[in-house]
């Protein structure tokens, strides 16, 4: 006997009026099953260890991602489910039965298209505006609130993707790039807490994206042409490591592709900073002039 | 509704105007600068076009560098062939006239003028391993093997040009050319802090690959005189010595690390590794370790590595730069445990200012200067307070 | 039910009504106006490489033979003129009709030759589709182009055979009359490119 | 051209079923076309839902004889492969071919009244357009270094010589191109067609919802798939000529182009592309709800409206897909209110849709089904659009799994929806065919829940931070914490490939010892197509019709308990037929 018995009419009955009246006799055991199945493939996540949800913000403003992530779910949550609420009375209610007939309504009436406008301005108002609100006010006071040209407390940073790795310069004690003291590493980042982070993104080959899921930033690298982005840690990301990722297809090792972020409090960072510059120092080789790359910083 | 969306647009677009450092105009400034320092005709400017994914033709690789299998003790040859035999029984019969070893399929032949065995590599294998190559090496590595990729400009160290035949941490006496299997095992592990990945692909194509890489190896070039003007380099090469991979099984110090790494401590100073790598005592303690007199003095900057050039290795016309590594600082290579500590150190790293130790020092003494240096990277490493500390009460004492 | 093949009308080769007029040209129309969308990206893209150098044409690049592009232009230009000329007497049936298309297939002819003195300039001068951006919009943008031409001459071809033939005429106007309708399509698309690449 | 849709029944074997210039062949060619490319697709969505949960594990059956130099085990740059592959196939040569080919061609002419397409050669040439184009594609899988694998995007300059060498790319962007070409061709018969062949009094207020959905994709194609053309033309000549049209100048290498030109030209195209896919399953739910609910389709001209809007904004929009790659803060910002925009007709479609329903009476047949489906997971794909609409959470969830389950439901789930419930619907009318219902509504349940589980666990893995296209999701410590969701959504995929295999049997079983429809109009629904037999024949209407009802005019109170619907050729009850348009297309055929 076949696990899902007929719960429609057969071919034979299509074409009587009666068509599709028949009792819904199955759709409780139907529905069991189906449970069951969820069940079997939520398993894993019951036994595993798995995380699902980013790690908490490192960032001073990566909360603001997650609280408009919570938003915008709690808003489209209530949506959906009027959604559903809307479609499951029908089907509970409405089902053809012999007798019956639908109400006969082209919803063109003036009193209709005024609902409709209403109602569609409504959401706009409590879905879009809202976010789109609370979104451009973040951008501008984090994502795109850049620290200023001037700035001495922002620490800058030169990335330069490539297939596949993460090349970093960071202007040493000096503080201007392209000198004989840049630290020049490769797939390894030090920065300093609570300090902004500004980092000029560029690529040797294909596109990449620096992207940091714990500072909730992503930016892409173009070859050509130098891309801005910015972070600032909490103080208390001092001590940790973070990673970087690629989030744009750049071919084989994609997957391979991702750096060490290392946040140290300010004090330890001045220590590490004196030590790195000196060692790049000692090791430049003033002949070399292809390993000097740097640009002129973009503001 | 057209008008109105596009009003709409507009109003957004003036109001949305952001001021001052907010603003990311996509202006010609936004373009890369020129960098410092690269001239245009840069050997890793080359359009990648017409790059050839199929070869043609057969060829032949040093395959064992020698012979009669009772001369030397490092020969090569008795060992391939006991693998090989290990693997494809009764493939291979030794003649006892010749004194050499005949494969049944013919892949491995015996050359008696160079006293070596050559491999032949189908054209198939070979362009397997090509078209693997180029989807793996070649961005960095160069569509034609010589270190000139795209992606490879400006890495330091650079990435190897395989025409040479020069490998590093291969973990095989420095002297010699790896074995398949050291270089398959490179390829598996790859180095850290470089972009040489650790490859994660099923052995068959690193084995293809592999051989590709060795048929990069230039054939010896002759002149219009049919002299020779260029020897051949690596596998090409009928007089090259192929090594294995050091082996470290027989740690004399297991059970005692903490004794280990207080020889390591002095032999290390002793055998006065300092001259590259940073000293990590006191001048006092360098002095006391050595055996040295207390007025001895060291090179400057002596708590800091000091470059050497690789005169064997040039880029771009001149010989670049290698920085040995402070063990408190960088990544090794391929040093993630004792053992391979010990390898390297042991075999030496090819092209670089590290000889191969191994029969100059005795084992126990690599052993221990293993356990120092490993020791060094797990207390100090990335632990910036710790390291500040030690480094700080060194840089003092000198 | 099965069909009765009888039903249909024939297919000969009834005059053409006006709707058919009608259906070709909105075809016709929506065809072009295709085709100019895959222009005007073209162009964009021109346009957008254009703006990111410094100045235009990149420092040392030396413009094709100005003279030889206008000269070109204007056969161009001619050829829509004849053009024009041969569907307007074809649709009153006269006999100029085949005399002022292959006017313009000459004239057509006479722009492919000159098109091909421009390619054969600049590549005898070193200069090919990877030299640079500028060489790599130009040949990018003036094939593309060709390829209609070429397409247009084809079907000037076979639009003069089917004049030869009288199978278009005063009543079979709308195999010409969109051939026509291309070929303006195709001279428009010219001037444009003389414009952007030339002039300015 | 014949100019009134009639020519003559072809008597050979390949003037019929070959190379056949008939519309509902045509239709019928597009549907295997797109049946058996979705196989393909689906198999290699099956293979990449494998490595994600077992990376590094041989594929199980088929991967030693696909694969036997790795035993079976897929490597990185088949992955890639694999997944670039899977979204050009699923999007050019499956939805494509299934929605506008087959049910463009199917529903177009029948529906408005008309014998044939305006230019039936056209038509024909659009079929073998694609067919060439998915045999290039096809072909390029088997070429030195494999098919495309910079995903289907086709993002240069991964995609041109600096990033991968062969052929297989270029092969892939001629595929494009073909593709491309094709859909022009439909488009321009589709458009000509409904402005011109409509039969007398079918007014444009009077076309069934589908004819609108399709009439709007037609436009999109006409408009932006030139686009894409040009934009793979360039490609080819960087790949083949060696030109700089999308190679930038960096340091270490030469050119004077720019990669971020292809993706505004890409987007400019991809973005109107949703909506190419989604507008007609749009319509065919509109229409199929109102059907199944016997209730007049909510608000008509609203539905269009919206639809309009839609067609009209998809083109302003695309810059959303680009808010991480260097878009000024002004642009950004503009495209993230013109997206929010756009939302407004996909939410009015919603409640029309939702209207329609209320207070039907609903037959809860298979198509039915599908329709409430394409609500659901649009609705799902629909609102999480929002997020990726928002640059400051777009930012973070950019390129994770969560963009993949957005489009997928949006445009893979409902698109295949709304071409499944419509074929379920138009199956009788097609080959006088039912299919089997029971199994049919086996193949709902057992879709729509493993699909759900399926892109609502790449939401969690998307928010969790998981980035797109990595070949190895246990390589990154990051992403490795969330293998377990990657298990979940591979275990629930298998199920969903599974379910697809009950419609393949389905499909072919019914096709031909199925259940024979022997009316007219099973569904006893009002538009054209039905007032002729099942399965329509040659030149579909003896007489053209004359119409003079709009097409959902279901349980009018005047009409009796027996029937409940009116043909759209019959008078509403209490009103005189209108006159017949003037514009009368074609002689009527004569007995």
């Amino acid at each position: 006997m076949s696990p899902f018995p007929s719960t429609r009419s057969s071919p034979e009955t299509r074409s009587s009026t009666r068509h599709g009246a028949g009792r819904p006799v199955s759709r409780w055991r139907l529905a069991g099953k189906l449970t069951a199945l969820l069940a079997v493939a939520l398993l894993p996540l019951a036994c595993g260890d798995t995380r699902i949800h980013p790690n908490p913000s490192a960032s001073t403003f990566g909360h603001r991602h997650d609280e408009l992530f919570m938003l915008i779910t709690a808003l489209t949550g209530v949506s959906f489910l009027i959604v559903l609420a809307m479609m499951a009375v029908p089907i509970i209610r409405d089902r053809a039965r012999p007798g019956k007939k639908a109400h006969y309504d082209h919803g063109s009436s003036l009193h209709d298209k005024r609902f409709t406008a209403i109602v569609s301005v409504v959401v706009f108002i409590v879905l879009d505006a809202w976010v789109l609100f609370v979104s451009v006010t973040d951008l501008r006071e984090a994502w795109w609130n850049y620290p200023p040209a001037d700035s001495e407390e922002a620490y800058r940073v030169e990335v330069l993707a490539q297939q596949w790795a993460w090349n970093f310069r960071t202007p040493g004690i000096d503080g201007e790039f392209g000198t004989a003291d840049d630290v020049v590493t490769i797939n390894q980042l030090t920065v300093p807490a609570d300090r902004p982070i500004v980092l000029n993104a560029a690529s040797k080959d294909v596109i990449h994206s620096f992207f940091v899921p714990d500072m909730r930033i992503k930016r892409d690298a173009n070859p050509g042409s130098v891309n801005r982005v910015w972070f600032q840690t909490k103080p208390e990301a001092a001590g940790n490591d973070y990673q970087i990722l690629c989030a744009e297809l750049c071919g084989f090792a994609h997957y391979q592709m991702y750096a060490n972020l290392t946040v140290l409090s300010q004090d330890d960072f001045a220590d590490w900073e004196q030590d790195a510059s000196a060692l790049a120092v000692a090791s430049f080789d003033a002949d070399d002039t292809e390993a000097h790359w740097a640009w002129d910083f973009k503001e | 509704m057209i008008k109105a969306t596009l009003a709409l647009f507009a109003a957004t677009a003036f109001a949305t105007l952001p001021s001052g450092a907010a603003n990311e105009e996509e202006d010609k400034s936004a373009l890369l600068p020129p960098v410092h320092g690269v001239s245009p005709d840069n050997p890793h400017s080359r359009p990648p076009r017409d790059v050839p994914l199929v070869i043609f033709e057969d060829t032949q690789l040093l395959a064992a560098d020698a012979d009669d299998g009772h001369d030397e003790e490092d020969d090569y040859a008795p060992i391939l062939f006991e693998r090989l035999q290990a693997q494809f029984p009764d493939r291979f019969t030794w003649n006892e006239d010749e004194e050499h070893w005949v494969d049944a399929r013919g892949e491995y032949t015996w050359d008696d003028e160079n006293e070596c065995y050559w491999q032949t590599v189908t054209a198939e294998r070979l362009t397997r391993g090509r078209q693997d190559y180029v989807q793996l090496c070649a961005s960095c590595h160069g569509f034609d093997g010589d270190g000139y990729g795209r992606s490879g400009q400006a890495l330091r160290p650079p990435p190897r040009d395989f025409r040479q035949g020069l490998f590093k941490f291969t973990k095989v006496d420095s002297e010699k050319l790896p074995e398949d299997d050291a270089l398959v095992q490179l390829v598996q592990e790859g180095l850290n802090g470089t972009p040489m990945l650790p490859w994660d692909i099923h052995e068959n194509r690193i084995r293809d690959i592999v051989v590709y890489i060795k048929s990069l190896s230039l054939p010896e070039l002759l002149d219009e005189d049919g002299e020779i003007e260029e020897d051949a380099t690596g596998w090409r090469d009928p007089y090259g010595q192929i090594g294995v991979m050091v082996a470290a099984d027989d740690d004399p110090w297991a059970g005692r690390e903490t004794e280990a790494i207080a020889a390591g401590e002095a032999y290390y100073h002793n055998y006065q590794c300092y001259n590259c790598h940073p000293g990590y005592a006191t001048t006092a303690r360098m002095n006391e370790l050595g055996g040295k007199d207390p007025s001895y003095t060291y090179r400057d900057g002596i708590t800091l590595p000091k470059v050497v050039e690789d005169s064997s290795y040039e880029v771009l016309g001149y010989a670049v730069s290698i920085i040995p590594p402070d063990f408190t600082w960088h990544s090794m290579r391929r040093g993630e445990t004792v053992a391979d500590v010990y390898k390297t150190i042991a075999a030496g790293v090819g092209g670089a200012g590290m000889p191969t130790w191994k029969g100059s020092v005795p084992d126990e003494e690599i052993w221990a200067i293993s356990y120092y240096v490993r020791h060094l990277t797990d207390t100090y490493k990335d632990k910036s307070a710790t390291r500040m500390q030690f480094m700080r009460d060194v840089k003092a004492g000198h | 039910m099965t069909t009765n093949v009888a039903l249909m009308p024939a297919v000969d080769t009834p005059p053409e009504s006006n709707r058919s007029r009608v259906d070709a040209s909105l075809g016709m129309a929506l065809f072009i106006g295709s085709w100019a969308m895959a222009f005007a990206t073209m162009f964009l893209a021109f346009l957008v490489l254009r703006q990111r150098q410094e100045v235009w044409p990149p420092q040392g690049v030396a413009l094709p033979s100005f003279a030889m592009a206008a000269l070109a232009t204007v056969v161009l230009l001619a050829s829509s003129v004849t053009m024009h000329r041969a569907v307007v007497l074809g649709a009153r049936g006269e006999r100029g009709f085949a005399r002022w298309w292959s006017a313009t297939l000459a004239l057509a002819l006479g722009f492919a030759a000159i098109q091909s003195w421009l390619w054969v300039d600049l590549w005898g001068n070193g200069r090919l589709p990877h030299s640079g951006v500028y060489e790599s919009t130009f040949y990018g943008l003036t094939w593309f182009h060709a390829l209609h031409v070429a397409v247009g001459l084809i079907a000037l071809i076979v639009g003069l055979i089917g004049i030869a033939r009288t199978r278009y005429g005063a009543q079979h106007m709308n195999v010409p009359r969109n051939i026509g309708v291309f070929w303006h399509f195709v001279d428009v698309v010219w001037v444009v490119l003389f414009v952007t690449f030339f002039v300015f | 051209m014949s100019h009134d849709g009639i020519h003559p029944e072809p008597t050979s074997f390949l003037r019929k079923h070959v190379f056949s210039v008939d519309h509902k062949v045509i239709a019928k060619q597009f549907m295997w076309f797109g049946l058996v490319w979705l196989l393909i697709g689906g198999l290699m969505a099956m293979m990449i839902r494998w490595q994600l949960a077992n990376p590094g594990e041989p594929f199980p059956v088929l991967g030693k004889l696909l694969w036997p130099h790795t035993e079976g085990v897929i490597s990185p740059d088949v992955y890639n492969m694999l997944f670039s592959m899977h979204g050009t196939i699923m999007i050019f040569l499956g939805l494509t071919p299934l929605l506008i080919g087959a049910w463009g061609n199917y529903c177009i002419p029948l529906m408005i009244g008309a014998r044939d397409m305006i230019f039936p050669t056209l038509n024909m040439l659009s079929f073998w357009t694609v067919v060439a184009g998915g045999a290039v594609g096809f072909y390029s899988l088997f070429v030195p270094l494999g098919a495309l694998e910079a995903g289907w995007t086709g993002y240069p300059p991964l995609s041109s010589t600096v990033g991968t060498q062969g052929s297989g790319e270029t092969l892939w962007a001629v595929a494009v191109f073909l593709i491309g070409a094709s859909s022009i061709m439909g488009g321009i018969n589709y458009i000509t067609t409904i402005v011109r062949l409509r039969a007398p009094g079918m007014t444009w207020g009077r076309m069934p919802l589908t004819v609108w959905g399709l009439f709007f994709t037609a436009v999109l194609n006409v408009l932006f798939l030139p686009v894409i053309g040009s934009a793979m033309l360039l490609l080819i000549l960087d790949r083949v000529f060696g030109t700089q049209f999308y190679v930038a100048a960096t340091f270490s290498s030469g050119g004077g182009g720019d990669p971020i030109l292809y993706q505004h030209l890409f987007w400019i195209f991809g973005h109107p592309e949703v909506y190419i896919l989604i507008l007609p399953a749009w319509g065919i739910v509109g229409d199929l709800l109102s059907f199944y609910a016997r209730k007049p389709a909510f608000g008509y001209r609203v539905t269009v409206g919206a639809m309009f809007a839609v067609t009209v904004l998809s083109a302003l929009v695309y810059g959303h897909h680009m808010f991480t790659t260097g878009l000024s803060a002004m642009l950004g910002e503009s495209f993230m209110l013109l997206t929010m925009i756009i939302s407004v007709p996909g939410e009015i479609l919603f409640f029309n849709w939702l209207h329609t329903i209320w207070k039907g009476s609903l037959r809860m047949t298979t198509a039915m089904c599908f329709s409430l489906g394409v609500i659901f997971v649009f609705g799902l794909g629909g609102l999480t659009g929002l997020y990726l609409a928002t640059i400051s959470t777009d930012i973070f969830l950019h390129d994770t799994y969560f963009v993949v389950g957005h489009f997928h439901l949006t445009m893979a789930a409902s698109a295949l929806f709304g071409a499944f419930a419509g074929l379920y619907h138009w199956m009788p009318k097609m080959f006088g065919r039912f299919l089997d219902e029971r199994l049919g509504l086996l193949h709902f349940w057992t879709t729509i829940v493993p699909l759900t589980i399926v892109f609502c666990t790449m939401f969690v893995s998307g928010y969790a931070g998981m980035p797109r296209r990595y070949a190895d999701p246990t390589s990154a410590p990051y992403v490795a914490e969330l293998q377990g969701l990657n298990t979940i959504t591979s275990i629930a995929a298998f199920i969903l490939g599974a379910a697809q295999l009950l419609f393949a049997y389905n499909f072919i079983k019914s096709r031909w010892w199925g259940k024979k429809c022997t009316e007219d109009n099973p569904w006893q629904v009002g538009t054209l197509e039905w007032t002729i037999p099942s399965p329509a024949p040659h030149y579909n209407f003896k007489e053209i019709p004359t119409v003079v009802t709009g097409p959902h005019e279901f349980s009018h109170p005047a009409l009796g308990p027996d029937r409940d619907w009116i043909s759209q050729t019959e008078p509403l009850p209490g009103t005189s037929p209108e006159p017949s348009s003037p514009a009368a297309p074609g002689a009527p055929v004569t007995a």
